[in-house]
């Protein structure tokens, strides 16, 4: 319970930044922020007490095990999130070549 | 960048690139056994690729890895994947059916096309990664046009 | 509980170091900052039992610190350009996440507690996943066979990247507008 | 059993294209309509044979609850035929207008690749799959906005970006939420568990789920992005983005989801109406103050969309056949004023309505295919625009609500008056003009085929048409968590 309240409180850290902050390198760090909030809640979702990581060793009896979907669903997670900030530093690189600068309240050319 | 770095700097990486490409495909062939696999494993190769372009410059990784060629390559790579995936239409009925035998648990050789897949992911991810950085590179250094 | 409060000294520490490389006015010191936590998150992964991941976000987060200090450190351009933030918009913000924080709290209490997670499909993967795919890895048997599909669909996202990357960034494209419409 | 193929050929072509395209566009293009016109001939064909029957294609032979299943019923296809329908004259309209941007075959790349992010998102019965192909679809419509390379592109394209990415990072939370409390990613699983849980999870996933959807639809609240987005983009991408990517991947799910899965619960019933009347009434006003051409088009996609999320919020059979019927002229309309708008962008070199003049002359087609697409979006009668309007107003004074049927009404005329400005100024204006850059035959043949189809269109609400077409759609929706039954029960 406590453990998903932080999660979500950097959930919120990531919203705020993305909301409030004017430089574009900043927006990318708060998408980031974001990926990494619902990667965790994701993971801690899918924790058991005392569990065993979700790999056979060959032990006998087999150990309790924590939830392996929530691992394998982040792992997809974490690729995207990966594909889309190459993305976007690429718009921001461009960006920056045309209005030389990275705050976003200086461009603005696209109104009304 | 594009002179590359000090002469100690190379003659390490020279050593140690091969180190961490070799470790790179260890952590792919036992993604299906150990933790790690074809995302894991992809991205050391992508680092090991960095090291070289980072310690030798970008004309002489240009002509090592044979740029063009690796783009083909990493195109391929997602159409193999695709192919993988047709098999099993062919032997099994079904889009993505593991139609190769399971072989027995713990071996290398085992969990059907697992390891397939998990190569082909290593390569595409080793590659990907790669080519996103060179193109950021050649993008930064490259002046474009002021509007 | 050790893992638990391992788990939220860490957590106050992300949030922190968040909140840090957000606020701080040097470019390399956020990156840097961005970076730390996405060790945090590694490590997390760790006590939760996901070496998987661990080691899938450790490497991801060295390349992510790596693209974006060769993306927007230039030699002349070390430091944030002191642009007024907007004052109301950053309280209007704040104000609306501690809301949110609020609200979402009656929610997170019918979820299931932590540790204790439901594992009604769960529970199938663990039983049968070794026999069926023949992996011992179980999270890597969901990956490429149970859910191989989702993962066809993440290559493709990678492969949509780097043509997309390519396609912004590159060098010829024709001049468009004849006339500019934004007099 | 054909669902597959609806994934695997528009992939296969878009990564045959950059394998072996290489400079070369011309073998892209013939790739990418053949690939697009066989996807539309299957859909075509299985559409009538669908009815009530809803297919179930289990990825690699797991059962159900364990693996990936696609999930083809009469809404998929109905969604798929209209994307491909769209897909396939936006093709035809781009071999031309390339030529002004630059002739690449990375525009054919991505454009196959937005294809198939939008028939995963159609096709699949498993939540996480879904925001996997949305995210395919939504990474390559960020690169084909920026395809211009333009300082406007890029800015559009990054706000676009961060507005995606934030949406997503929702979507996926309310998915953590879904599975947390259900430990399941099927669709149908997760309605069947639902009900036995405490509706704070409704609430809470479905406000996250509906941010998130609703960012990417742009309703009201979050439109913020779609002007600049579909403005700067190229036209034909601008009618794909307008005409069907809003639909596929905002309001397609909106409505699997909050029907299908949640079973239509009465609150989100109540906010989509609220959300839907503002979009109506604040859109239109925003359109109505434009001259950019382009951009009065995006600010009336916001319009046009109200009414559909207010037909489905309105709940009742007719006002979601209005709804749906709706959303199929809205493809159709908006994406041949894309057209027409990029016609006259090719030829006189601007967007401004003040710029233009009487191009009755200098581009008949265009100007007179215009003509069509703004009375079907104003509603005048024999036009397919003025019948799903009709419907979904007759739907809500039936359901007891005069003053959204009054909303919807005043938004209809400020449209009407909206496009006479386009009219008057745009393509019939005082100032005659003759000497244009001329418009290939692609693009007129994109813009006749979308004109014959609007026309076309108002026959499907005849009896015996409607029966065909659009009533399995409104009983696949309207029988809410039946698709448990459809999907699980077979």
């Amino acid at each position: 319970m406590t453990l998903y309240l932080l999660c979500f409180a950097l959930f919120l850290v990531g919203l705020y930044g993305v909301i409030a902050k004017r430089d574009l390198i900043k927006i990318i760090l708060s998408m980031g922020i974001l990926g990494y909030a619902v990667n965790l809640f994701l993971v801690l979702v899918g924790y058991r007490q005392g569990g065993h990581y979700p790999i056979l060793e060959g032990q006998n009896p087999v150990p309790v095990m924590v939830d392996p979907l929530p691992q394998a669903l982040v792992l997809t997670s974490i690729v995207i999130e990966l594909g889309s900030t190459a993305m976007v530093v690429a718009l921001a690189i461009r960006l920056f070549q045309k209005y030389q600068t990275f705050d976003i309240s200086k461009i603005r050319r696209l109104r009304g | 960048m594009n002179s590359g770095m000090t002469i100690i700097v190379k003659t390490v990486t020279r050593i140690t690139v091969w180190m961490i490409l070799l470790y790179g495909i260890y952590i792919i062939l036992h993604g299906h056994l150990t933790p790690g696999g074809g995302f894991a494993g992809g991205v050391v190769l992508a680092l090991a690729l960095l090291n070289v372009l980072l310690a030798y410059g970008r004309s002489y990784t240009f002509q090592w890895l044979r740029l063009p060629w690796l783009e083909h390559v990493e195109s391929a790579s997602a159409l193999l994947y695709l192919v993988v995936g047709l098999l099993g239409i062919l032997w099994g009925g079904t889009f993505f059916y593991n139609f190769i035998s399971k072989g027995s648990l713990y071996h290398l050789l085992s969990a059907g096309t697992l390891p397939i897949l998990n190569i082909i992911i290593g390569l595409k991810v080793a590659l990907s990664l790669f080519l996103v950085v060179w193109v950021l590179a050649e993008a930064r250094t490259s002046k474009g046009d002021a509007a | 509980m050790p893992i638990e409060l391992w788990l939220n000294f860490l957590f106050v520490l992300m949030i922190i170091g968040s909140i840090v490389a957000l606020e701080l006015k040097d470019v390399l010191s956020s990156i840097i900052a961005i970076g730390v936590v996405g060790l945090g998150v590694s490590i997390s992964f760790l006590l939760l039992q996901a070496p998987d991941l661990a080691i899938v976000q450790f490497l991801f987060e060295i390349f992510c610190v790596v693209i974006l200090i060769q993306a927007f450190i230039h030699k002349s351009h070390h430091q944030m350009e002191s642009s007024r933030s907007n004052r109301w918009l950053t309280a209007a913000t704040i104000l609306t996440a501690i809301l949110l924080f609020i609200g979402c709290l009656p929610l997170f209490k019918v979820l299931p507690p932590f540790g204790k997670p439901l594992m009604s499909t769960a529970q199938y993967y663990l039983d049968h996943g070794a026999e069926q795919t023949g992996a011992a890895n179980l999270v890597s048997s969901i990956v490429l066979d149970y859910r191989g599909y989702d993962t066809f669909g993440e290559v493709t996202i990678l492969f949509t990247a780097i043509l997309g990357t390519f396609t912004i960034l590159r060098k010829t494209a024709k001049a468009k507008h004849h006339g500019g419409q934004h007099e | 059993m054909m669902h597959p193929y609806f994934i695997i050929i528009p992939l296969c072509t878009a990564f045959l294209i950059t394998f072996i395209a290489g400079k070369n566009d011309r073998i892209a293009i013939v790739l990418s309509l053949l690939a697009t016109s066989i996807m539309l001939a299957i859909a075509l064909v299985i559409y009538p044979g669908l009815n009530d029957r809803c297919l179930v294609y289990e990825m690699g032979n797991w059962p159900l609850p364990f693996g990936i299943a696609l999930v083809l019923d009469s809404f998929s296809g109905f969604m798929l035929v209209v994307v491909l329908l769209l897909a396939v004259t936006s093709l035809l309209y781009s071999m031309p207008y390339l030529e002004m941007v630059g002739r690449d075959w990375k525009y054919y790349a991505l454009f196959m690749l937005m294809l198939a992010g939008m028939c995963g998102v159609v096709l699949t019965g498993d939540i996480f799959n879904l925001f996997v192909f949305m995210e395919i679809g939504l990474l390559a419509a960020f690169a084909l906005v920026a395809f211009g390379c333009q300082a406007e592109e890029y800015e559009a394209s990054f706000k676009y970006a961060v507005m995606g990415t934030v949406s997503s990072t929702l979507i996926l939370f309310g998915i953590a939420i879904l599975y947390s409390s259900t430990s399941t990613l099927t669709m149908a699983k997760i309605a069947a568990l639902l009900p036995d849980l405490s509706p704070k999870v409704v609430w809470g996933a479905g406000a996250l789920l509906l941010a998130g959807f609703g960012l990417k639809s742009a309703i009201m609240p979050f439109h913020a992005w779609l002007p600049d987005a579909h403005s700067s983009a190229p036209a034909p991408i601008s009618a794909m983005l307008s005409g069907v990517l809003i639909k596929a991947l905002g309001i397609y799910v909106l409505v699997r989801l909050f029907y299908n899965v949640f079973g239509a619960p009465q609150l989100f019933m109540q906010i989509f109406v609220l959300l839907g009347l503002l979009s109506i009434i604040i859109g239109v006003l925003l359109a109505i103050a434009q001259w950019d051409m382009k951009r009065l088009l995006a600010y009336h996609s916001i319009s046009q969309v109200g009414y559909i999320i207010l037909g489905i919020g309105l709940g009742t059979p007719l006002a979601i056949l209005g709804a749906v019927y709706h959303l199929f002229n809205h493809a159709l309309f908006k994406g041949l004023l894309f057209y027409n708008a990029g016609a006259v962008e090719v030829a006189l070199g601007t967007r401004n309505l003040k710029r233009m003049g009487n191009l009755i002359r200098a581009l008949p087609i265009a100007s007179h295919t215009s003509m069509v697409a703004s009375l079907s979006i104003a509603g005048i009668p024999p036009f397919n625009g003025f019948f799903s309007k009709l419907i979904i107003i007759i739907a809500a004074i039936q359901a007891d609500r005069p003053i959204a049927a009054l909303i919807a009404m005043i938004g209809s005329i400020l449209t009407l008056a909206s496009f006479m400005k386009v009219q008057r100024y745009g393509f019939r204006g005082e100032r005659a003009i003759d000497k244009v850059m001329p418009v290939g035959w692609g693009m007129n043949a994109a813009m006749i085929i979308l004109a014959l189809l609007c026309v076309l269109s108002s026959l499907m609400i005849v009896p015996g048409i409607k029966e065909i077409v659009l009533d399995p759609v409104v009983t696949v929706i309207a029988g809410k968590t039946h698709y448990i039954q459809l999907v699980l029960g077979r």
